[in-house]
């Protein structure tokens, strides 16, 4: 069932449970960032580094096998850019 | 309702006495209690157990104070219990001794029929060890036959030792046979 | 059925067993043992097919108790006093989580000094944390509630654990006859357990969340809401027993109430020796009676409101086994003064504490009980501090 | 000398990644810091541990930032009931599965994980009583200790897994004291005390290692205990681009030396000349204060350790050797 943030005490199943799973996927922490990853895809290699060491998961792979962030879910730690072989990560500035 | 308090030594089975007397009157559609005084004693310590028997339910659940019958599973503890106390002045006092009856009476608020065997000396002949709760019931039946059918006692008796079931019931028995009820 | 003498912790064992209980968690502390021994014992010898978990502590016992029951097996456990206490953290959770364990706990004091002997301070500690909590007088009554216990908790509707008390020793140590069943007898009568959330991979849902302040306070209303309706629970299961096997509890239990003046309140095995003691003071003129309070939660207001406020009763001696430290003393009095506080024909309440720490209460104990009562009627006076009886001063 | 034999190492090349699972049963959205090791080593082990897997979470940093009502990161079962008795959960649940399929109410030949997630305080302090009886008993049950080194989802205090010298908030370095003044409880040797199958350290810095000891744990039957290092950029005071890089280093140093223990037989599964400590502790504003004499301090006992680690592999290898496990 859709759960509401903030429900009526009738609308909670019992004992506060979820039956969504993994509906956190809904909660965008993509506004968490101030600085934020940008693949140059022209030096990327596509060994899916950015990916595997990505606490967020918000790099998804493309159809030609380059991994993309997600900035809705990208919390701009930086890891990415510090971990890519290819040095092809840099971290912007995220109003730019 | 009738009220037993048994005297023992932990580890000498007072409560297994004060159990199987409750049982076979369970068994004949009698009320019946049976429990121990909850201390924390240990193997060797003077212990209580009692026993309570009634044709109507049984609702109180307090130790027994006033018993109407008392009984003794170890002769030291003659010295050392007031096993007497509160007993009934028509009560009866079962007891393990060696002794006469003389000798007993003697003793500091001894009062009641007195029902004597010397249950040491059968069990250790009949069983070999100084563990007297059986044999104890025989002399108890003896004192007060309307107490429990002798029979459903044996029982239950030889459900609990199922391995000297034999040898229990006949000391059992030679207590009844050789208990002196001494007015 | 058939009766049989039995040892009433084995009785309320047996009474675990015949409701197929899937998990045990227990870990020992008198006077509670036996109960889980024989549980062992007859998952040792093959009689009952459950796993029997030798926990570490009581915190760990309800822990699993817990996480079985979540995962979908049929939980028990059963403490005591020390161990009641140190699962507190759990069993407060246990309801919040709506996990319906059973629990039988042979009520001790609480240390110090340490006493392994029976009051109610223990289930007093746990009054508000959830649980549906039930008490039996006498080794029948142990038996038939545990049994239903499983019944009640595990009911859609409610879905809370039930603890079930009995005062230690004084019900869990003595032989007395029971009538038992057979399994034929009520196979139909416990339904299979079935936890509409339970943990599973092919239905995953996540349980025990963060509770913002946004939430918290919905939360603990549905748990409030599931509690009280719980007792319409409680009275079908309690009824389609007495239909079915002829023996009837009752929320709240009278005994000569209806025309006493003075009733003494009271919950676990001293409600039938206070009993005897109304048999044997009538013969001799005494208007008294006994009330006894066996639902303890969900409290049972309207019930007992029907029963003390019947224009006969003028005073209520309400007798506690535990002790509210600097407040009103006795717990279970301010709960009853307070359920009839709007009352117009309210009796007047006392309070009076006996039978601490293993203490046995006897006879003109309790006609002492009564005789507080008739001294506060004649002097029109509701003291505001619990006697206690029974103490040497 | 006898010939250790070690696993493969994984590290064929850079592109070994893909091979990881791309299935994430611990999913965004969860509300763990930039940077967060922790976060990442449980997406690993999940990849590691697959669909038919229950996890028990105690109270922690994983369990806060993964479940505020309406939301959680978990697509597999989940439970938190408590901070300390995670692994009393687990039992309970692993009890509850064994009678369920020996009553055919669930399908006994189908594969059910029980993983618990519990940080360094819920194991190495409060939790250790539940985790000892759990493994005592030997439940089917892996428990994976994500080790960030203090209380990090109260404010940074001290647990006893804080390493020795580390400021944290209960900790402090101060004129007259240097921080954390006691050697980190050595849980993973605890845990091979008991006796329990397979015991192992792990680094989402190496995950390839990480997801193939997570497989191996659940492979085995019983308990097994996975000690997850979790670098806290947050808690540790490094930059969380650097989280990734700080475990590698811890690895590298010997601070946090890779190895499992198979029914008793050890084997490092990172065994190079080791990089001076100092590289791994300078970065870090919790360790910032340390005096030359400390850092000679903890180097020392760092390389006293790898060496004891080196023996007891050696020791428990040679083909004489006979594990309590029987195996």
């Amino acid at each position: 069932m859709r759960l509401k943030e903030r429900p009526k005490w009738q609308e909670l199943l019992p004992g506060c449970v979820i039956d969504e799973p993994g509906n956190s996927v809904n909660y965008k922490t993509g506004d968490w960032k101030t600085l934020k990853p940008v693949v140059d895809k022209q030096k990327c290699i596509r060994c899916g580094t950015c990916w595997i060491f990505c606490p967020e998961y918000a790099y998804e792979e493309d159809e030609y096998g380059y991994f993309n962030p997600n900035y809705d879910y990208c919390k701009g730690c930086g890891i990415c850019a510090v971990e890519c072989p290819a040095r092809c990560i840099r971290m912007e500035r995220e109003e730019e | 309702m009738v009220e037993i308090r048994f005297h023992g030594r932990g580890g000498q089975g007072a409560v297994t006495s004060a159990e199987i007397l409750a049982l076979a009157v369970i068994e004949e559609g009698r009320y019946a209690q049976a429990f121990p005084a909850f201390g924390a004693e240990r193997r060797g310590a003077p212990v209580l157990a009692f026993t309570r028997i009634s044709d109507e339910p049984i609702k109180i659940r307090i130790g027994i104070y006033e018993p109407d019958i008392v009984v003794v599973l170890d002769p030291t503890l003659l010295k050392s219990v007031p096993v007497f106390s509160g007993l009934k002045d028509n009560g009866l006092a079962v007891i393990n001794t060696n002794k006469g009856a003389e000798e007993i009476r003697k003793i500091e608020g001894a009062k009641g029929t007195l029902v004597l065997v010397d249950a040491t000396k059968i069990a250790l002949e009949e069983l070999g060890v100084p563990i007297t709760n059986v044999v104890m019931l025989g002399a108890l039946l003896k004192g007060k036959p309307e107490l429990a059918k002798m029979e459903l006692v044996e029982k239950f008796i030889a459900e609990r030792f199922p391995k000297l079931a034999e040898q229990e019931i006949k000391a059992f028995r030679r207590a009844y046979e050789e208990a002196r009820v001494e007015g | 059925m058939k009766r049989v003498g039995i040892e009433v912790s084995i009785a309320i064992a047996e009474a675990a067993a015949l409701a197929e209980v899937e998990v045990v968690s227990a870990y020992p502390i008198t006077p509670q043992t036996h109960i889980v021994e024989h549980l062992a014992e007859l998952v040792a010898n093959g009689e009952l097919n459950a796993e029997f978990i030798t926990v570490e502590s009581e915190h760990t016992a309800m822990s699993a108790a817990l996480g079985a029951s979540l995962a979908g097996a049929r939980a028990f456990t059963s403490t005591s006093s020390q161990g009641l206490a140190l699962m507190n953290e759990i069993v407060y959770i246990t309801s919040s989580m709506r996990a319906p364990v059973v629990m039988a706990l042979a009520n001790r004091s609480l240390s110090a000094p340490i006493s392994i002997w029976n009051d109610h301070s223990d289930v007093m500690n746990e009054r508000d944390t959830g649980w549906i909590s039930i008490f039996a007088n006498n080794g029948q009554e142990a038996y038939d509630l545990t049994f239903m216990a499983f019944k009640i908790g595990e009911h859609p509707n409610v879905l809370l654990p039930v603890m079930i008390n009995f005062d230690g020793f004084i019900l869990t140590h003595v032989i007395e006859p029971v009538w038992m069943f057979d399994k034929e007898e009520v196979k139909d009568f416990l339904p299979p357990y079935e936890h509409p959330y339970k943990l599973d991979v092919d239905r995953p849902t996540s349980h025990g969340p963060v509770g913002l302040p946004d939430i918290y306070t919905e939360a603990k209303k549905q748990q409030e809401e599931a509690i009280r309706n719980s007792r319409k629970i409680i009275d079908a299961v309690w009824d389609e027993f007495a239909e079915r096997f002829g023996r009837r509890y009752r929320a709240v239990e009278e005994y000569y109430a209806d025309d006493a003046e003075i009733v003494l309140l009271t919950q676990g095995s001293v409600t039938e020796a206070a009993q005897v003691v109304v048999d044997e003071m009538r013969k001799r003129g005494k208007k008294w009676g006994v009330v006894e309070l066996r639902l303890w939660r969900p409290f049972p207001f309207e019930d007992l409101k029907k029963v003390l406020c019947n224009n006969n009763i003028k005073c209520v001696v309400v007798l506690d086994r535990a002790i509210s430290f600097g407040g009103q003393l006795g717990i279970v009095m301010s709960e009853v003064r307070s359920a009839l506080y709007h009352e117009k024909n309210k009796p007047m309440v006392v309070g009076v504490t006996a039978g601490l720490g293993g203490r046995d209460i006897r006879f003109d104990e309790y006609v002492k009980m009564y005789e507080i009562g008739e001294k506060c009627l004649k002097e029109e006076k509701e003291p505001d501090k619990v006697i206690i009886v029974g103490l040497r001063e | 000398m006898i010939e250790v034999k070690r696993p493969k190492e994984a590290f064929l090349s850079v592109f070994a990644y893909r091979m990881a699972p791309k299935e994430e049963l611990f999913t965004r959205g969860h509300r763990a810091c930039q940077g967060c090791g922790a976060a990442l080593g449980l997406r690993h082990v999940m990849k590691a541990a697959g669909r038919n897997t229950i996890v028990v979470n105690a109270t922690g940093c994983m369990e806060i930032v993964s479940s505020p009502y309406p939301y959680t990161s978990w697509a597999v079962p989940w439970i938190h009931v408590a901070f300390e008795n995670a692994a009393a959960v687990a039992s309970g649940i692993d009890a509850a599965i064994k009678v369920l399929k020996r009553k055919g109410k669930l399908d006994p030949n189908k594969k059910i994980n029980i993983v618990v997630f519990a940080g360094d305080g819920g194991t190495a302090d409060i939790g250790l009583q539940a985790l000892s009886g759990m493994m005592a008993r030997g439940h089917n049950v892996l428990y994976v200790c994500y080790d960030n080194e203090a209380y990090m989802n109260t404010g940074v205090q001290g647990s006893s897994a804080t390493p020795y010298g580390a400021h944290t908030t209960t900790t402090p370095a101060g004129k007259v004291k240097f921080g954390q003044g006691y050697w980190k409880k050595n849980l993973p040797e605890i845990a091979v005390a008991h006796g329990i199958p397979y015991v192992a350290t792990v680094c989402p810095s190496f995950p390839l290692d990480l997801i193939r000891k997570v497989k191996r744990a659940l492979e085995l039957p019983g308990a097994a205990y996975i000690h997850l290092f979790a670098v806290c950029p947050t808690g540790w005071g490094i930059p969380p681009a650097y989280a990734v890089k700080a475990g590698r280093l811890a690895v590298e140093t010997g601070i946090f030396p890779l190895y499992e223990v198979e029914y008793g037989r050890y084997r490092l599964t990172f065994d190079k000349k080791l990089k001076p400590v100092e590289e791994y502790l300078k970065f870090q504003r919790r360790f910032r204060h340390l005096t030359p004499d400390l850092i000679k301090t903890i180097q020392e006992r760092v390389d006293a350790e790898f060496a004891r680690l080196r023996v007891m592999e050696e020791a428990t290898n040679r083909p004489d050797y006979r594990s309590v496990s029987g195996i």
